[in-house]
């Protein structure tokens, strides 16, 4: 019994010497972090950030946008308000009220409601892909920018629709 | 005038001065590797913001702390929760008095210095007790009731292991001591008495409150220990006792067992240095590696085995010395 | 104005409570709710004789979110990120557990290559929700270097899943009758070099740590919880399989595909924290086995069932699913009234029944020892306040 | 709150076709026995349980239009098989004996139904607040509004409620050899 304790601690003291090798040949070995600040992720092209308008393919500066409001419906927790123009009746003056608007197609049917505010409250977003996922004309997408930072609530509170006129106006510089 | 001041008051005020600021440098060199070498371990680079290579991280630390506000807790005994932190840091400076650093570098030659530094390390304890008691806090009362326990028993194999050295060199004189040991290191005392080396080594470690040992201030179990109500210039004197205490403990290893200033080249305070910042990354190396004993294994390894060991390599000495 | 500095003792309900029995020589302390030990906001009342734990009681509350009550609100779409704000470790889990509730009560047939990819990101999780579990514990336990190894390894899992689930801890990447997103070579070749990555990884944390000296003093014979304590607890999970006994989930009730695949259930009939601790390492490189026959067999095919209601009515009916998760058997019992948010939804927590048996496991031993307990129990307060 | 859109219009006509060809739901619904118990018999069919090696999985309560369905799930660790026992209380008066004595485990469990439903477990250890906040003074957050409450027919159509007595011979039988395989295979 006697040997075996002696046993014991003399593998235990010798396996505390291979705690201090492993801790000293990580010493030595190169540091894995990225110092934030002065680097940033490489990777983020997968990441759901919060979610952005789809700009037409034709007209970078009009949404895909229909206004259908599903997407509000269905966010978990509320954090999309929208409002849209009512739609103008399309029969009598349709053509001198599409003079101006290049490429409206004249359609027989109610033109779709004109898409005026579409507000995403990021503070209440829980990034669940509700809203992309339900839309029925793929009018949103997510965002991969993750470092976002403010100092007070409401700037997390973002226009989207003046977002797609930023960029469309950045695409055109 | 100059006269009626006697020679010795000189060299102590200067001494002491001396002493005060090699702590203060001490303390940032030293907080500043254990953050790098605690760093590079767990492979980040350790703190590299301030300054250039994060060199004046301990300056802003220092500053941090010492502009913290300063307040009592409800209900704590207010004399005693100041006073704590003072007589934990007092003794250290008392203890550098003792220690040569190189051949001319020592400001008390008395032939008691051995006992001198064990004498005010042991205050340590009582100063650890008044702060667990006066802060008002569950929490740090059991720190204090540990820190009484694992100091009281590790004061025993401390002394037993040193005993050996004294019996050889036959003197409590530090300076005859390191002088004693010649200048290569197989003529060290570490070579004579390599077990009451290891001895004295996890002694100070658990003497210092370091890590295998740290449970007065165990993080996890107790939030912090006896000092848990300090903040500010309270906490900033406990953690500059801490590491004063630690380079205390390295510099007697490297007296008894190292040979002091003695280097195989040139012997002088340089060597001396080296050998106690080298003694020190051993101690950051350990802090990084182990987890926490548990208290009553504490006690056991203590009582178990290093008392027993270190009587038994105290008798092994006695009979080479007396055949 | 007389500053009363006097300290108000009175204690709060539960304090109140636990007090009556106090003997005149113990200390009550509240380890908890901001204790660095447990993990979240747990509060343990202890009455401590000196450093001997004589009662301990846990109280429960301090995160609870009422999701049963949210379920019951919100449709079945809209509910779809709450289960993995139950447990965020091991989150996919829980999403499992809930959408494959919904499958099973509309008979929803889930397409192959669907099942696979679960399974794969399921294991995926559960290895990174055990590293997290095996730093904290040796955090606990006073070692500061092991927890910076499995958040390196940790990071490297997150960074393959948040290519394709597009978030890192609580992913929303189920739905269903299928996954959200597909899997591309990229993401099938990293996990390859990863689990390649995990299985050398596991022999330094075995020298780091699984042989030091003083962790195995520390774990050793701490915390006994015999096989039939487990059972009268309900225990489930790493906490049952480290009392000898080999029920899991993913074999017992076998859901999806997990009875295509081989892999043993590590089990240790030691019953204390060893044991706990040494089901979980292996439990790691079991799923990273897992994980390579699922590569292996991984069949082409859509990743969702091509006319997978987006917004599901389920017929009335009153539903069981049980996960395995990380920390035990997950159960979803849905009843459903036809209308598209349920009647009643039951979530069933692991770590609920586990720190049950904390009470009686506690009687008589060091603060120290109960620290390690609570450790190798693997708590996740959301999960168990919910 | 029930959005009509249309996209979910046809999927529920073509969700009412399949609900009349089989109108039981799911095959295979999680549980392999489901009983309905009286109040004063749970204890001891609880007790038979004990006895054949099952452990208490969780406890959980409906709120009907009869009053309150308290669900016990058991499963079992050697021949998995998950057993549902249901017991109906009267909303007046929700009084269930407790089975602490059996399963201590069920303290907690008994506590979070307290919290949730308002139910009285007679002969728990100390039934105090779990989850919420002790001196929360509302009523049990799960309790449903008179008009969504449902009734036992609409939530169970084929399921016979005829309590079942736990003494006779077929129970036991039946707990012996219950397993999910043998009823897994089946559907």
């Amino acid at each position: 019994m006697i040997v075996k304790k002696f046993n014991d601690t003399i593998m235990g003291l010798w396996s505390l010497l291979v705690g201090l090798k492993v801790t000293a040949v990580n010493f030595t070995r190169p540091q894995i972090t990225v110092h934030y600040p002065r680097q940033t992720v490489p990777s983020l092209e997968g990441y759901r950030g919060h979610i952005e308008l789809v700009p037409q393919d034709e007209d970078p500066l009009k949404p895909k946008c229909i206004a259908c409001n599903t997407c509000a419906r269905m966010c978990p927790s509320s954090c999309i308000s929208l409002t849209a123009s009512k739609p103008k009746k399309k029969a009598a003056e349709d053509k001198e009220c599409s003079g101006e608007e290049s490429g409206e197609k004249p359609k027989p049917k109610k033109a779709k409601p004109e898409l005026e505010s579409f507000v995403l409250d990021y503070n209440y977003c829980s990034l669940c892909g509700q809203c992309v996922q339900n839309c029925p004309v793929d009018a949103l997408r997510y965002t991969s920018d993750v470092y976002l930072a403010g100092f007070t609530r409401q700037e997390f509170v973002f226009d989207l629709l003046a977002r797609l006129q930023d960029q469309a106006a950045q695409k055109e510089q | 005038m100059i006269e009626a001041i006697p020679i010795p008051l000189i060299v102590i005020s200067v001494g002491l001065a001396a002493t005060l600021a090699f702590i203060g440098l001490n303390a940032l060199v030293l907080v500043y590797l254990e953050r790098k070498v605690a760093g590079f371990i767990q492979r980040r680079p350790g703190p590299y913001e301030v300054g250039p290579q994060g060199i004046l991280q301990p300056v802003a630390d220092g500053l941090k702390l010492v502009g913290k506000q300063i307040f009592t807790p409800t209900g704590a005994d207010r004399v005693l929760y100041w006073l704590a932190p003072m007589i934990s840091i007092a003794p250290a400076l008392v203890c550098f008095l003792a220690i040569p650093f190189g051949p001319h570098l020592q400001i008390i030659n008395t032939n008691v210095g051995l006992i001198l530094i064990l004498a005010f390390t042991g205050i340590n304890v009582l100063a650890l007790c008044i702060a667990g008691w006066a802060s008002q806090n569950k929490y740090a009362l059991l720190g204090a009731a540990r820190d009484i326990s694992q100091s009281v028993a590790y004061e025993i194999p401390l002394l037993l292991s040193i005993l050996p050295i004294i019996f050889m060199t036959g003197t409590f004189n530090l300076f005859d001591i390191a002088s004693g040991q010649g200048a290569w290191p197989w003529q060290w005392y570490i070579v004579y008495q390599p077990l009451a080396f290891v001895i004295f080594f996890i002694c100070a470690l658990a003497e210092t409150n370091r890590n295998p040992f740290d449970l007065p201030e165990a993080e996890s179990e107790l939030t912090a220990g006896f000092h848990t109500e300090y903040s500010g210039m309270g906490f900033g004197m406990f953690f500059l006792a801490e590491y004063a205490y630690m380079v205390v403990a390295s510099c007697v290893t490297a007296i008894l067992f190292l040979g002091g200033f003695q280097g195989p080249v040139a012997s002088g305070w340089w060597w001396f240095l080296a050998k106690v910042y080298i003694l020190l990354l051993i101690m950051i190396w350990i802090r990084w590696t182990y987890p926490r004993v548990r208290f009553d294994q504490l006690l056991n390894i203590c009582w178990k085995w290093l008392i027993p060991l270190a009587v038994f390599n105290l008798l092994v000495t006695l009979l080479v010395i007396a055949i | 104005m007389s500053l009363d500095l006097r300290l108000d003792t009175s204690g709060d309900f539960y304090a109140n409570k636990f007090q009556p029995t106090k003997r005149d020589d113990t200390l009550i302390l509240n380890m908890g709710p901001q204790h660095p030990s447990t993990h979240g906001v747990l509060r343990i009342l202890l009455e401590i004789d000196g450093e001997y734990i004589i009662r301990a009681e846990p109280v429960l509350g301090y995160i609870h979110r009422m999701h049963e009550k949210m379920a019951e609100v919100k449709t079945y779409a809209q509910y779809l990120p709450n289960p993995s704000r139950t447990d965020y470790l091991h989150a996919l889990a829980w999403g499992w557990a809930h959408v494959g509730a919904l499958e099973r009560l509309m008979g929803l047939e889930v397409p192959e290559r669907a099942e696979y990819i679960r399974v794969i990101t399921c294991e995926l999780n559960r290895i990174s929700s055990h590293l997290l579990w095996w730093g904290a514990y040796l955090l606990d336990l006073g070692a500061f270097t092991p927890i910076m190894y499995a958040f390196d390894d940790r990071e490297r899992i997150q960074d393959i899943l948040q290519r394709i689930t597009g978030s890192r801890l609580t992913y929303c990447y189920y739905r269903f009758g299928g996954v959200s997103n597909d899997i591309d070579d990229r993401f099938i070749e990293e996990t390859r070099v990863q689990c390649a990555r995990m299985k050398e990884r596991a022999k330094m944390f075995k020298d780091l740590v699984t042989d030091n000296f003083i962790l195995r003093k520390r774990v050793e014979e701490i915390g006994e919880i015999p096989l039939d304590t487990c059972r009268k607890y309900g225990a489930t999970g790493p906490v049952l399989r480290g009392s000898g006994q080999a029920y899991d989930t993913r074999r017992a009730e076998p859901y999806s595909v997990y009875d295509r695949f081989d892999y043993n259930i590590p089990t240790y009939d030691t019953c204390d924290a060893m044991g706990r601790y040494l089901v979980r390492m292996d439990e790691m490189q079991e799923s990273i086995n897992i994980i390579e026959q699922a590569l292996n067999g991984l069949p082409e095919g859509d990743f969702i069932h091509p006319k997978a209601p987006k917004r599901p009515k389920p017929p009335v009916g009153d539903v069981y699913f049980a996960v395995e998760g990380a920390r035990g058997k997950i159960g979803m019992h849905l009843v459903s009234d036809g209308s598209n948010s349920p009647y009643r939804l039951k979530l069933r927590a692991p770590g609920f029944s586990n720190l049950s048996l904390f009470s009686e496991v506690a009687q008589g031993i060091l603060i120290a020892d109960a620290v390690s307990i609570l450790g190798s129990l693997d708590l996740v307060i959301p999960e168990i306040d919910r | 709150m029930n959005n009509q859109d249309p996209k979910a219009g046809n999927s529920k006509d073509q969700k009412k076709a399949a609900k009349e060809k089989k109108s039981t739901g799911p095959e295979y619904t999680g549980y392999d026995l489901d009983y309905f118990v009286q109040t004063k018999d749970l204890f001891n069919a609880v007790h038979k349980l004990d006895q054949s090696g099952f452990f208490l999985e969780d406890i959980s309560c409906l709120d009907m239009e009869e009053g309150f369905q308290m669900v016990y799930h058991f499963d079992r660790f050697e021949q998995p098989g998950r057993v549902g026992l249901r017991v109906m209380l009267d909303r007046q008066d929700p009084q269930v004996p407790s089975i602490y004595d059996i399963y201590p485990g069920a303290a907690w469990h008994e506590r979070e139904c307290f919290d949730f439903f308002g139910v009285r477990f007679t002969g728990h250890p100390n039934l105090i607040p779990l989850l919420l906040d002790p001196d929360h003074k509302g009523p049990p957050p799960l309790l449903k509004e008179e008009s969504e409450r449902k009734g036992l027919d609409q939530l169970y159509p084929d399921r016979e409620q005829t309590p079942l007595s736990p003494d006779d011979q077929d129970f036991m039988r039946k707990i012996q050899e219950c397993s999910n395989l043998k009823s897994r295979t089946q559907s």
